[in-house]
């Protein structure tokens, strides 16, 4: 690996960032198991490293839970080995356009809205229209 | 960025302009005078005066310990804050890039911690330095406006130069700008007051070095 | 000749009767005249830093300020900036820098001439080398012209015009010198027209210390030397450069030049005083307009001569002695060595002052600072730095090498009821010459 | 039941579910720094918002920031903005050209009276009557008047709009002037830069549209959330700086080791912008990060700073001849004074003689 651009990878450093939000993170967890009031870390716009995330993701580990979302590009959840530490990181384009942590005991992005429960009822109310070809109006909510 | 660019710019062409007349008019000026030859036969073996001139210039970095019971505060503050300056001058990074734009010269630097270390240690120096020319009466009586204009157009430059190495006080670009300004005052006045001891200490030292080294005594 | 005060309350005397703007310009014009080279590197080079008060004996001994030494050129420092440094024309064009008062000059006098023994201890001082104490003395040349001197050196001044010594006329010279010599059984020898060594004298001579007159004579004689005192130049002293009375001191040191080339002698040995080693051994080609044809050399230098050269033995002492360094013999004229080897020929134990050599401190009275009655009380505080390195050393006996010192020393002693002798390297010498 | 226009049901009819604007709303509070508990406010506010009519003017420019804003056509979070406005005259992307394209342009300012946004890339060249540039024969100056007359706030995009950029760089031939200078009393936001990074055009355009006025602005007019920091500041290889750390050259130990690049003249520490955070290319990279100082492009003046190899603490302009003549003249000065000193001495000097006489 001669070129220039290669080896300012390699050489990227670890600046300590992964431990500083480790130790936000354990304060957040700890009030939040408290209190119940969540919170989220924002690691937008940090001056990470690669190494740093890598560092990051490491100590945090992987849990029980998982999903991919796909919605206006791909998303990625997961809760952490630390119940209640969650993983959200949505892709832009080409790369990671926010990675967030967020504490709390499920992250909104996995729920769905009554609003769109709404819309999806119709919807599903025609689904079975089109299949049994028989008028059924949807509940009123 | 534009009181940056001006204080790059036209600012420090015409302050370094300025400095560069101001010191040749002041050594020319003095040196252009007529001599006094001295006629007497010096002692015997007594050095070259170009030597004893030499020999002065460094004789004198250190004074006898006789004065320094009295002097004490004086010479050693007088060093911390010279070699302070000296550091912070020439071995902080971008100072030797500026160094090197005008004279095409540089050497390695220290890091930025050393040099704003230093910079701060200079900057209480120089603060003790004023307190003790305010409360010595000796001080008191023999300063003049140039003992305090130098002084502070000494002072501000470090502390500025501070400010923006630690950003704080204002935008970086600013406090830059503040800086190299600060630093235009310090050449625009250099050759006219007392500054200009960054020069005439050899001529000084060099003149009675020359005096004492003819006849044969001890400075 | 009048003593005054000045509306601050500072005393001054004034000779003559003319204007003040007339004193004024006067002493402008002369201050102008002196600033050559050196004197204006040294005039553009003060930090204020204050190093140099750490060296005065009358700044140390009565923490006044305005002892500082740089404080005292302080008319002859604002003339400079206004007449002569690079920027003058520019001070002058927008009135930067104001002319000289008579007022300031009346308050200086003092300053320049009761409180500087002009023995340079502060020049060792000053970080970057300001010969303060040669300023100093140029400084008093302005001062003479205007007529701003203390009344006791004014009047030394006149005598010496008018009797070619403040000590006594040059009619009496040879009846003294001779007198002595009858008086204290050593031939003499007076205005012998030809000689390899002319000896000259200071006031101490004719008057304190005529036995130095022979004392001399006995250690020449010893040696076979061929030797002559001249009434045609005899006074060494010359008080027209301690006053700075330029005119006077061209006439004093002409006089002892010439007629040591008139006799053709290869040397003229100065009395032990140390003034006239600066006015004689340094200044002389100044006005003699080249090089000094007759080699000039202290008492000192010459007993270290004819000691060290084995031309004479010397009877030991096997005691202890501390020695005073005279300023202008030291210090400022660099024979440092000389009068140590020849207390050591007389078996004397030099215990050292702490501050010895260039760095010892003035007697007090240089510079007419002891002819000047009016210092007198500035100058007995001063002896006490004097009388405590005495004390410390403790030693059998107290020398030293200048007649003027001496008589400080005695006067001071004197005033301090202190019973301490002190002693002429010289007499020592001639004292104790082996047979 | 009545058509519901706003972006929710937009959205909806297309099948995108309100997820959508949850991730759209954290994306834009994640780069405009706002607080991780407005995400809910943003996404409310966009969802409720109806599509935004854009009126884009290109003067004097490039095209780089057209470029640099659609530079991703992918249905993705970045430019899901695209679906929020609705781009009703823009001269490089519209189909139509000619007349009918100056007619969508007014059609627009009549529909959306005191509702639309103008966006202004290139500067606006006012000298000689503004005459060097011009649009179907009306010129820029004019142009940009009689659209703003009616607008509901202006965004500056890019460097030439907001500062006048290379147009305005010495001499500035055509007098070219930053589109702050003939706003009047519009809101107006400066989106800066050589080109500008596309998502802080998103986030301010978004901010907009959801809270309805204009995100905080720097003294310069830009969004202190994307101008707020230098380059420098935020930078990877900021600790090199500090250990005095530094590429001498672009191909020597230290450029290869990745050290900091303020000695070849690396602008960052006065340079206020996103790049060292957000970095380009959906983050793949940034100038310093690919070996490179930055240039300063999002700053005024950036043209004009004496070269970009030019270290910051050098000083501008040739040195050389001035400082040869100011030697010159301080000799001849202090020649003079001491002439005049001479003299001085001498003819005092001689009023002594006359004294003496």
């Amino acid at each position: 690996m001669t070129s220039a651009c290669a080896s300012t990878e390699n050489l990227e450093p670890e600046t300590g960032f992964a431990d500083a939000i480790i130790w936000e993170t354990l304060a957040k967890l700890t009030h939040f198991a408290a209190s119940g009031e969540a919170s989220t870390i924002d690691l937008g716009g940090l001056p990470m490293s690669n190494r740093d995330r890598a560092a990051l993701d490491d100590l945090l580990g992987r849990g029980e839970v998982s999903a991919t979302l796909d919605v206006i590009g791909r998303s990625e959840v997961w809760e952490t080995q630390f119940a209640g530490v969650w993983r959200v990181r949505h892709h832009g384009a080409e790369g990671i356009a926010t990675d967030l942590i967020e504490i709390t005991v499920c992250p909104r992005i996995l729920s769905a809205d009554r609003r769109d429960a709404e819309t999806a009822a119709r919807r599903l109310a025609e689904a079975l229209e089109r299949k049994h070809g028989i008028a059924e109006t949807a509940h009123e909510t | 960025m534009d009181l940056l660019a001006f204080a790059r710019g036209p600012a420090l062409s015409f302050s370094l302009a300025i400095f560069v007349l101001g010191v040749i008019w002041r050594l020319v000026g003095v040196l252009a005078l007529s001599p006094w030859n001295d006629l007497s036969p010096p002692r015997e073996g007594a050095p070259p005066n170009w030597l004893s001139a030499i020999q002065a210039v460094f004789r004198k970095m250190i004074p006898h310990r006789t004065f320094l019971t009295a002097g004490m505060f004086t010479t050693a503050n007088g060093y911390v804050f010279h070699i302070g300056l000296a550091i912070v001058v020439l071995l902080f990074v971008p100072h030797i890039l500026f160094i090197r734009s005008l004279f095409g010269v540089s050497w390695p630097g220290l890091p930025n911690g050393v040099v704003f270390g230093v910079g701060a240690l200079t900057a209480a120096s120089l603060l003790a330095a004023l307190a003790y020319r305010l409360t010595s009466p000796v001080l008191k009586l023999i300063s003049r406006p140039n003992d305090y204009i130098s002084w502070l157009l000494t002072f501000v430059p470090v502390v500025t130069g501070l400010a923006a190495a630690a950003h704080v006080g204002a935008r970086y670009e600013t406090l830059l700008a503040l800086h190299v300004l600060s630093i235009c005052a310090f050449l625009i006045w250099f050759p006219f007051g007392k500054l200009m001891h960054a020069f005439l200490f050899v001529l000084s030292r060099g003149a009675t070095g020359v005096r004492f080294g003819h006849r044969g005594a001890q400075l | 000749m009048t003593a005054k005060t000045t509306a601050s309350g500072v005393a001054y005397d004034v000779q003559g009767d003319r204007a003040d703007s007339e004193r004024r310009d006067a002493a402008m014009q002369a201050f102008v005249r002196d600033f050559a080279r050196t004197a204006a590197i040294h005039m553009e080079s003060c930090l204020r830093c204050g190093m140099c008060a750490t060296a005065c004996q009358f700044y140390v001994t009565t923490g006044d300020p305005k002892y500082t030494p740089i404080n005292k050129l302080r008319p002859f420092e604002q003339a400079y900036h206004r007449h002569i440094g690079p920027f003058a024309p520019i001070y002058r064009l927008f009135g930067l820098k104001s002319n000289v008062s008579i007022e300031m000059l009346q308050e200086w006098e003092a300053l320049i001439y009761d409180a500087c023994s002009l023995c340079g201890r502060c020049t060792l001082a000053c970080p970057m080398g300001i010969d303060i104490s040669e300023l100093i003395k140029e400084a008093r040349h302005g001062m003479y012209k205007a007529g701003l001197v203390p009344d006791r050196l004014e009047l030394m001044d006149r005598t010496t015009k008018a009797w070619g010594s403040p000590a006594s006329p040059s009619d009496d010279f040879a009846d003294i010198v001779r007198d002595t010599g009858e008086e204290n059984g050593v031939p003499v020898n007076v205005d012998l027209p030809k000689a390899d060594y002319v000896i000259t004298v200071a006031p101490a001579e004719l008057t304190e210390h005529t036995k130095a007159l022979t004392d001399i004579a006995k250690i020449l004689n010893k040696i076979g030397a061929s030797w002559t005192y001249s009434t045609a130049g005899f006074e060494a002293s010359n008080i027209g450069y301690i006053n700075g009375d330029l005119d006077l001191q061209e006439k004093m040191t002409r006089k002892i030049i010439d007629n040591a080339v008139a006799v053709g002698a290869h040397t003229l040995i100065l009395p032990e005083c140390g003034h006239a080693y600066g006015a004689a051994r340094w200044e002389a080609s100044r006005w003699y307009g080249k090089k000094v044809p007759v080699r000039v050399i202290h008492m000192t230098e010459f007993l270290a001569e004819v000691v060290n050269g084995g031309k004479v033995k010397l009877k030991k002492f096997g005691e202890t002695t501390s020695f005073h360094d005279p300023c202008q013999l030291v210090r400022r004229g660099g024979v440092k060595q000389a009068p140590r080897d020849v207390l050591k020929a007389l078996g004397l134990e030099l215990k050292e002052f702490e501050d010895h050599g260039e760095l010892g401190w003035c007697c007090g009275g240089g510079g007419g600072v002891v002819s000047n009655v009016r210092a007198d009380p500035l100058r007995f505080k001063a002896f006490e730095i004097k009388r405590k390195q005495v004390e410390d050393a403790n030693t059998q006996h107290f020398v030293t090498a200048c007649g003027q010192c001496r008589i400080t020393l005695t006067l001071g002693a004197k005033h301090a009821k202190w019973d301490q002798k002190v002693e002429s390297l010289l007499e020592l010498v001639a004292d104790n010459l082996e047979d | 039941m009545k058509h519901d226009d706003t972006l929710a049901a937009e959205l909806e009819r297309r099948g995108v579910s309100r997820r959508a604007f949850l991730k759209f709303g954290s994306y834009i509070a994640s780069i405009m720094a706002l607080p991780p508990s407005s995400v809910e406010a943003l996404a409310e506010g966009l969802a409720a918002a109806r599509r935004q009519s854009v009126i884009w003017l290109s003067f004097q420019e490039c095209t780089g920031c057209t470029e640099s804003f659609t530079r991703s056509f992918a249905p993705t979070i970045e430019n899901l903005i695209f679906d929020f406005i609705s781009l009703d005259y823009h001269h490089t992307l519209m189909a139509v050209s000619g007349e009918a394209a100056e007619e969508a342009r007014k059609e627009a300012m009549a529909a959306n009276k005191g509702k639309y946004i103008v966006v202004v890339d290139g500067s606006v060249p006012i000298k000689d009557g503004g005459v060097y540039s011009a649009i179907a024969g009306v010129t820029n100056k004019q142009m940009l008047e009689d659209t703003l007359k009616d607008a509901f706030a202006v965004v500056a995009v890019g460097t030439c709009a907001s500062f006048g950029g290379i147009p305005k760089a010495n001499p500035n031939p055509t007098g070219a002037v930053a589109v702050s200078e003939l706003v009047g009393g519009k809101p107006l936001i400066n989106i800066s830069g050589c080109p500008p990074i596309a998502e802080a055009m998103t986030g301010a355009l978004s901010y907009l549209l959801s809270f309805g006025k204009i995100p905080e602005l720097d003294h310069l007019g830009r969004p202190k959330a994307f101008f707020g920091e230098t380059i420098h500041d935020r930078c990877y290889r900021r600790p090199f700086y500090e250990r005095g750390l530094f590429a001498d050259g672009f191909d020597d130990h230290g450029a290869r080791q990745g050290y900091c690049l303020y000695k070849v003249g690396c602008k960052g520490p006065v340079t206020y912008n996103a790049c060292a955070t957000m970095k380009w290319n959906g983050g793949v990279s940034f100038p310093i990060q690919s070996g490179h100082g930055c240039l300063g492009c999002s700053e005024p003046n950036f043209w004009d700073q004496g070269g970009f190899y030019r270290p910051l603490p050098t000083p501008l302009g040739a040195m050389g001849p001035a400082l040869a003549g100011a030697a010159v003249a301080g000799a001849a000065l202090g020649v003079g004074a001491a002439l005049s000193a001479r003299r001085h001495q001498k003819t005092y000097l001689a009023s002594l003689e006359k004294e003496k006489e």
